[in-house]
């Protein structure tokens, strides 16, 4: 079996790019999919503690599957958010959507 | 069994939202208040249902919900401010264009029934769904303006920041989950208690991070950034749905998981609240200085407010019950004072906006003169978050500070204090606008929308009511903050018998 | 016949799973050179033409000779491409549709691996080749390959949903058939259970959903508008040449061999049907290949006789139409099945669904109106305005 | 019913009454401007004749505290302990003599009002709001309410300034409010500290002075708190450095609120200083009280000092009130009988005179518009009552025998003297200041030949006579007769903590 | 046969995939005649000329129905456990998931009464 803490160390790893990401990228779109990157990480570590340290319950699966549908709806809200600003102004870069201080 | 009447207002709720979503839908050339006034209704009927809830034994739904006094009194709240909101918005629609008012409406109550939830969560995958589900709305409500690129940019950059810190919160949720092996509120507690050695950085560095999440939702700082962006795009009942639902509900979900989940370690995350609530009541009310816009000034001082609230969690931490009772019920007594504050002026605002089509603090000038009672409402709100004396903002923020006084907290007390004379400038110079200084152009008296007057007329009240008399909001507080000690104190000598 | 259950001659699992993974990219090559053969002439004997004639005989060496020219050919990549994304797109399309062909039973456990959630793995793969297609859409530069490949996309994501719903219906039926009242997404155990009847026996709708569904998730007519030639010149690989091209051909023929031996499967009984789970490995694999065959062809002969629809009518008949009826079957199967009433009233709503859409089809053909909602059934959610 | 019970109702009357005549001005119509003048003068006629009972029932060899009145207002609050807050109000000596000047000076003010015409209605109902807090100030026993009504006496300041003010009035209030409210919020942080310290889970005042005398308190938490309650107050107080507010708001407040402001609210800082700082706070105040001393020295002679060099009238009157101020800082700081006796004598002696100058003045700007004193001259031809009650109010400033001021600043030089002779012998030449200014004003405005751009300049209305009239009776009266009045503060403050005979 | 033997199987497919294309791809290098030239290196639009961007504006309806399918494709999630297990579950929960799939056609009934699936 590999080692809980390898799952662990890849989800931070995972994490700590899409945290990177975020804060890097000026695209709406890339942003989010760094957000993305994030939500996958927590999956990581939903499911490997609910196969290592939580055997017979699968709280930590259920988790997960909420996460993905929750992220898919995030996405799904936050695309419909830029194709709204992509037609009114035709960007969907953050740093020019800046009718407001940032 | 399951317990499915837990949720019968909730039940109202959302069945008047798909009622008045699906009205729009299939009566497109219904009048269009007419579903403002009937989520009021919804709203009215939700509040009447919840009053069945209170007084009663806590009960659990299945271990991931609970419904005690504390529900209780968030969802009579989230009622009362999805009441509000929607006859404030009845107004303020009638001159928008392009907005699906059916959704709107309907959110607003979806948005309240989230609240709840989140209020009565007691496990963790729970508090997050509603969580979710209370920030989907609020990232569509902020951006219903379709045609207004302001409107369409703060939905971006609030939806964004969101899924930022809610990938945050639940980075944290998972650490912890895996240092406690179950999600439930009580188990995290009892997991925790029973452990040898002391703090596990990975729980430290979860607990931050869902602090760093719930931090966000409501808006402290250094996660304020989307605030006044958020604030200034939404349409103004928004603005006021933002400031007050959204910041109880995070309330409600920090001392709810921090008050029974986290409180054995109350000793590690106290010194990060207390930052936490010094940082952000002084940024809040330097920057507001410096605002020319009334919703980002509003947005400013709100995260103020959001800063001297702080310091009750801090004292929640203390480790004493009696404390933490102390400070949470001063909480709930202030975010009342400050719920009815914020709904009054919001209403008063959008009357004024109405008519003077301006949003900057400028555009307020010579309202004493045009509609001098809109003047006394918005002053009086503003004296009130200020906390002077016969307005609600006074005594809550009074009961509060008092009840989050240890000797530890003594300093950041009299940091909150200087903060509200800070906030006292700022609020000066909006009322310096609307009483000593003349109009533009010329000086004719409008009248004000019947509905918004009514409004506005009673929620000024409310704030006489709760600043000369807060006995009743008190005892109200107190009795709905009990139940978050009651099983924690209850445990803790369970605790000390065992061998 | 449990010789495939495990490692073959006792080898290590992962040398035996070289081995049967080589044997099922040999013998797709062979099927899928040998089926472009058999469309064109096919094609052209509906078409009252002979077809390939002069390469061997009957023109049989035609598919090698073919495939010969590809790799002789130049490859290009147009200026205007993304490098990495216009080449690494053969590589998405191409190998997810490997991947469905591993989980796949030819025969009792004749398969290259057989796994407990044979039926979730093969819709979580598929929609990777999606991507694929994105990328040489996108990748290429060209406003007709982006416009393809935006137009396939669509149509891949708005029929994956009945898709996937109608084999949930078969899935649900499972439930009741192994006896212990949990379902199955093996796709072994479910050939197994169909050893009496074959499911499209009890879920003709499902069946109907699910082959309609296949042809749009396969670009093949009448659902082919992402790679109509006369429109846009070909779809999303149109700047690919030489063996790039040839890769997306590979990829088509190899999805539409595997969908049909997965719609063989799961609806006509696999191996096990009509000869039982006891019948020589030999018979099993022929059985599975005449059924798969039997798609392949009825695919075929659709293409050669049904006009292209145009995308606003593939869009709602998806939507409007399928969607509805797939999700009605599900909730129909689970209260059938939950109070235990006899199957045969499975087979008899589903037969009367399966008839309302080929009615609707067929009033289609001869349909005038298309206004408001019935206008819209009418025209199999056609609406032209 | 008791008595005393009844008598309570008399002192809640006062809170009560000019919250009640704010109520029912917001629902007068904004254009019945004689309806809400009438409305006020009856107020403040009612309110004057509460003050004087109460000042005359007050029995000297009573009780300490007399009138008493308690009524739950917050109860079974856990961390506000068994008791809640009440709201318990009562009179003292001291109390009693402020109750009587905010009487007179309120009803004056009211009167001297009559002539604003510019949004009189809301112009009433600030300032009655303001005078509700003022009484309730002094009547509060309760730790929460006192500061409750001080905000409230402090807040409607603004507006007040802000709207029917003059000469750089945007200025002035801003700059008022700004500094009185930093003063309130040392004040809060102050009962925060003290609640915290005290421990007993009660904001009421009695048992939380008995705490301080007890030693509840602890001795080095008095010397920490005890800045903090006195520079809040000092700075209603115009305690020098503090006072910079004081011209400035003056000469922007109009006549009204210039009377109250200078004659009664300015009170309530020394009024806090005594109920926060000696009686709460006996360590601390003998701890700090020389620093007082110093500051309030500094006040007197820097006051008069500069006074001396002002042209504005209201200039030099908001100059003398930091002056005079000064010494009732300094009769405070004394920590003797006769000091602070003389102290509260000030604090009523200066309101009333005070209150008397800004009267006039207003009364000379209404018709002048303009209130430098080197445009005017021989005024006692053209307005002589004008001349002669504005030269009462300015000898009784001087301290001239026979008016009030000889009375309380007798006391307070004798009190100096005892402890601290030094500056004793800098107060009295603080006084020779003040008669310079005084004089110079007088030879300046008074006399000398007429400018003829004056001539037509009317004396005073005969509601102006009125309630002149009423406060030079309050000032020759305790000028004559001050038994009543030294017997009644000295009746409370003898009972005061840590003051020697 | 274990779960890794299992799932290590589909990734050797998934490389024996990779070197499938790879080989083919190097094979039309060595065979297949190279010559660069301008003009191959145009995009091909039916022999003219290119006109333009050569990114054409994507029409927002994709968007659209992109969107309704992630909303609807993750739902089946929540489906494919309770199709397994719904048969050996309590009443309640059988009908729960109908309720589910209600709600989810509300949805679709929604977005089809505002137009979301409209292709004109």
């Amino acid at each position: 079996m590999v080692p809980l803490e390898n799952y662990l160390a890849l989800s931070a790893i995972v994490f700590a790019l899409g945290v990177y990401g975020v804060l890097a990228r000026r695209n709406a779109v890339m942003i989010l999919m760094s957000v993305e990157l994030m939500l996958n990480a927590v999956n990581i570590n939903f499911v490997a503690f609910a196969a290592y340290l939580d055997p017979g319950r699968i709280v930590g699966a259920i988790f997960a599957v909420f996460i993905i549908t929750v992220a898919a709806a995030e996405v799904g809200l936050a695309l419909a958010i830029v194709i709204r600003l992509f037609r009114n102004r035709a960007t969907a870069n953050v740093d020019e959507a800046a009718t407001m201080k940032w | 069994m399951r317990d499915y009447a837990l949720f019968i207002p909730e039940y109202i709720a959302c069945g008047v939202a798909l009622l008045v979503i699906a009205l729009e839908l299939f009566a497109p050339r219904l009048r269009k208040d007419l579903l403002a006034y009937l989520t009021a209704l919804g709203a009215v009927a939700w509040f009447a249902a919840g009053l069945a809830f209170l007084d009663r034994d806590p009960k659990s739904y299945q271990g991931l919900f609970i419904s005690d006094d504390f529900t209780a009194f968030f969802r009579l709240l989230a009622a009362g401010i999805v009441f509000v909101v929607a006859l404030m918005s009845a107004e303020f629609l009638k001159r928008q264009r392009g907005v699906d008012q059916g959704e709107f409406y309907g959110l607003l109550l979806v948005a309240g029934s989230a609240m709840t939830i989140m209020a009565g969560a007691t496990e963790l995958l729970t508090a997050y769904l509603a969580l979710e589900v209370l920030s989907f709305s609020l990232y569509v409500l902020v951006g219903i303006l379709k045609r207004d690129l302001r409107s369409n940019e703060a939905s971006l950059k609030y939806i964004l920041l969101g899924a930022f810190s809610s990938a945050l919160f639940l980075y944290g949720l998972s650490l912890v989950y895996g240092a406690a092996g179950t999600t439930s509120y009580a188990g995290i507690a009892e997991a925790f208690a029973g452990r040898d050695s002391g703090l596990d950085p990975a729980v430290a560095v979860g607990m931050m991070l869902i602090l760093a999440g719930v931090g966000f939702k409501v808006s402290a700082a250094p996660f304020h950034m989307w605030a006044p962006d958020a604030y200034e795009g939404a349409p103004l009942p928004i603005t006021a749905f933002l400031s007050t639902l959204s910041k109880a509900a995070g309330f409600a979900l920090i001392l709810r998981l921090f008050s029974t989940a986290f409180v054995t370690d109350a000793e590690s995350w106290r010194w990060a609240f207390l930052a936490l609530a010094a940082v952000t009541m002084t940024v809040g009310n330097l920057i507001a200085i410096q605002q020319k816009n009334l919703k980002r000034l509003v947005a400013y001082s709100s995260i103020g407010q959001v800063g001297y609230m702080l310091i009750s969690i801090a004292a929640l931490g203390y480790g004493d019950a009696q404390v933490g009772l102390n400070a949470t019920s001063g909480l709930l007594v202030h975010l009342v004072g400050y719920i009815v504050t914020t709904l009054a002026l919001f209403s008063a605002l959008t009357a004024a906006v109405s008519r003077t089509g301006s949003e900057e603090i400028a555009g307020l000038r010579g309202l004493a003169e045009t509609q001098p009672f809109l003047a006394l409402v918005i002053t009086a709100s503003l004296f009130s978050f200020a906390g002077l004396p016969f307005f609600a903002g006074f005594a809550t923020k009074l009961f509060m500070l008092q009840g989050a006084t240890t000797d530890e907290t003594i300093w950041i007390v009299a940091l909150a204090v200087l903060n509200s004379f800070i906030s006292l400038y700022y609020y000066l110079m909006v009322i310096r606008q609307m009483y000593l200084f003349d109009p533009l152009g010329e000086a004719v008296r409008f009248r004000v929308q019947p509905v918004l007057w009514g409004l506005a007329a009673i929620l000024l009240l409310g704030i006489l009511f709760i600043g000369m008399y807060p006995g009743p909001a008190f005892e109200f507080s107190e009795q709905a903050a009990k139940p978050l000690f009651e099983s924690a104190s209850a445990a803790a000598s369970a605790r000390v018998q065992a061998p | 016949m449990m010789l495939f259950a495990d490692p073959l001659f006792g080898l290590p699992s992962w040398i035996d799973a070289i081995i049967r993974i080589v044997i099922v990219v040999l013998v797709m090559t062979v099927f899928v050179i040998y089926s472009t053969y058999g469309e064109r002439k096919l094609v052209a004997r509906f078409q009252q033409r002979l077809g390939p004639m002069r390469t061997g005989p009957w023109g049989l060496w035609q598919g090698f000779a073919d495939a010969i020219k590809l790799v002789g050919k130049e490859d290009i990549r147009p200026k205007n491409a993304d490098r990495w994304v216009f080449e690494l797109a053969p590589y998405a399309t191409f190998i997810p549709v490997l991947l469905t062909l591993m989980v796949l039973p030819f025969a009792e456990n004749w398969g290259v691996r057989n796994l407990a959630l044979g039926v979730f793995f093969v819709f979580a793969v598929l929609g990777l080749n999606i991507v694929g297609i994105l990328m040489a859409g996108l990748g290429s530069g060209n406003k007709y390959a982006l416009l393809g490949a935006v137009r396939a996309a669509a149509q891949m994501i708005s029929y994956e949903i009945p898709l996937v719903v109608s084999l949930l219906c078969v899935v649900m039926i499972t439930g009741a058939d192994t006896g212990n009242g949990v379902g199955t997404l093996n796709l072994n155990t479910i050939a197994a259970l169909q050893e009496d009847r074959p499911y499209i026996v009890l879920q003709p709708l499902a069946f109907l959903i699910f082959f309609t569904a296949m042809l749009s998730e396969l670009h093949r007519a009448p659902f082919d508008i992402p790679v109509a030639e006369s429109e846009i010149v070909g779809g999303y690989f149109v700047e690919y040449s030489g063996i790039r091209w040839s890769m997306f051909q590979l990829t088509e023929y190899a999805s539409m061999w595997g969908f049909a031996v997965f719609g063989s499967v799961v609806f006509l009984g696999g191996w096990a049907w009509p000869f039982g789970v006891d019948s020589h490995w030999a018979l099993q694999l022929a059985t599975t290949f005449t059924k798969a065959l039997a798609i392949v062809v009825v695919i075929i002969w659709i293409r050669t006789t049904v006009p292209r629809l145009r995308i606003d009518q593939l869009m709602n008949f998806s939507w409007k139409v399928l969607l509805e009826l797939s999700f009605l079957q599900l909730i129909v199967n689970g209260i059938i099945l939950y109070y235990d009433w006899p199957q045969e009233l499975l087979a008899l709503t589903s037969a009367v669904g399966a008839g309302f859409l080929i009615f609707l089809i067929i009033r289609h053909a001869s349909a005038r109106s298309t206004k408001g909602l019935l206008g819209t059934y009418r025209t199999l959610g056609a609406s032209s305005s | 019913m008791t008595f005393d019970e009844g008598q309570g109702y008399v002192v809640l009357a006062t809170l009560v009454l000019p919250l009640a005549a704010a109520l029912i001005l917001i629902f007068t119509p904004g254009s019945q401007k004689m309806a809400v003048r009438y409305i006020s003068a009856v107020t403040g006629a009612i309110l004057a004749a509460l003050s004087i009972y109460i000042f005359v029932a007050y029995q000297v060899d009573g009780p300490e505290a007399q009138m008493n009145l308690n009524w739950a207002w917050v109860e079974n609050v856990a961390f506000l302990g068994p008791g809640g807050i009440s709201l318990r109000l009562a009179v003292d000596g001291i109390s009693a003599l402020m109750a009587l000047l905010t009487g007179v000076v309120a009803f004056a003010g009211a009167l001297a009002s009559w002539k604003i015409e510019y949004r009189n209605k809301d112009f009433y109902i600030l300032y009655w709001i303001l005078l509700a807090g003022v009484y309730g100030t002094f009547f509060a026993y309760d730790l929460f309410f006192f500061f409750f009504f001080y905000e409230l006496a402090v807040m409607p300041l603004y507006l007040l300034i802000g709207v029917w003010g003059s000469t750089r009035k945007e200025y002035g209030a801003a700059k008022l409010t700004l500094m009185l409210v930093g003063g309130s919020v040392l004040i809060w942080i102050g009962i925060f500290a003290t609640f915290h310290q005290a421990g007993i889970g009660t904001f009421d005042l009695p048992s939380l002075w008995a705490a301080g005398q007890d030693g509840t308190i602890s001795a080095t938490a008095q010397k920490v708190i005890f800045p903090l309650m006195v520079v809040g107050c000092g700075v209603l107080a115009a305690l020098w450095p503090f006072h910079t507010w004081s011209p400035d708001g003056h000469m922007s407040a109009p006549t009204a609120v210039s009377m109250v402001h200078a004659g009664v609210l300015m009170k309530l800082g020394a009024f806090g200083i005594i109920r926060l700082g000696i009686q709460l706070l006996p360590e601390g105040a003998a701890f700090w009280m020389p620093a007082l001393m110093v500051l309030g020295t500094i006040g007197a002679v820097y006051g008069a000092t500069a006074a001396l060099t002002q042209r504005d009238f209201k200039l030099i009157s908001g100059y003398s009130s930091v002056s005079h101020m000064g010494y009732v800082l300094m009769g405070l700081a004394t920590m003797n009988t006769i000091g602070i006796t003389g102290a509260v004598l000030q604090m009523f002696s200066h309101g009333v005179m005070t209150a008397l100058v800004f009267l006039m003045i207003g009364a000379l700007y209404d018709q002048a518009h303009t209130r430098d004193m080197k445009e005017f001259g021989g005024l006692g031809r053209v307005m002589p009552l004008w001349v002669i009650f504005y030269a009462i109010a300015g000898l009784a400033n001087v301290g001239l025998p026979g008016f009030s001021g000889f009375t309380a600043e007798f006391h307070i030089f004798v009190g100096t003297f005892r402890t601290y002779p030094v500056f004793g012998a800098l107060a009295i030449f603080a006084a020779a200041l003040a008669a310079a200014y005084m004089l110079r004003m007088f030879a300046t405005v008074f006399f000398g030949p007429l400018n003829p751009h004056w001539k037509d300049l009317k004396d005073l209305t005969p509601l102006e006579r009125l309630s002149g009239a009423m406060l030079i009776a309050s000032i020759v009266i305790m000028g004559v007769w001050w038994a009543p009045f030294t017997e009644r503060v000295g009746h409370t403050v003898t009972l005061l903590p840590g003051v020697t005979g | 046969m274990s779960f890794y033997d299992q799932w290590s199987a589909i990734l050797i497919a998934a490389i024996a995939g990779f070197i499938l294309v790879f080989t083919a791809l190097i094979a039309t290098r060595i065979l297949a005649p190279f010559a660069r030239e301008r003009a191959k290196g145009i995009s091909y639009e039916c022999g003219m000329l290119p006109i333009g961007r050569n990114w054409a504006q994507v029409h927002v309806r994709y968007y659209l129905i992109a969107i309704v399918f992630l909303l609807f494709d993750v739902e089946t999630v929540f489906i494919f456990p309770w199709a397994i297990t719904y048969l050996s579950l309590a009443e309640f929960i059988f009908w729960q998931m109908i309720l589910f799939i209600a709600i989810l056609s509300l949805g679709l009934v929604y977005a089809w009464k505002r137009g979301v699936l409209e292709w004109k």
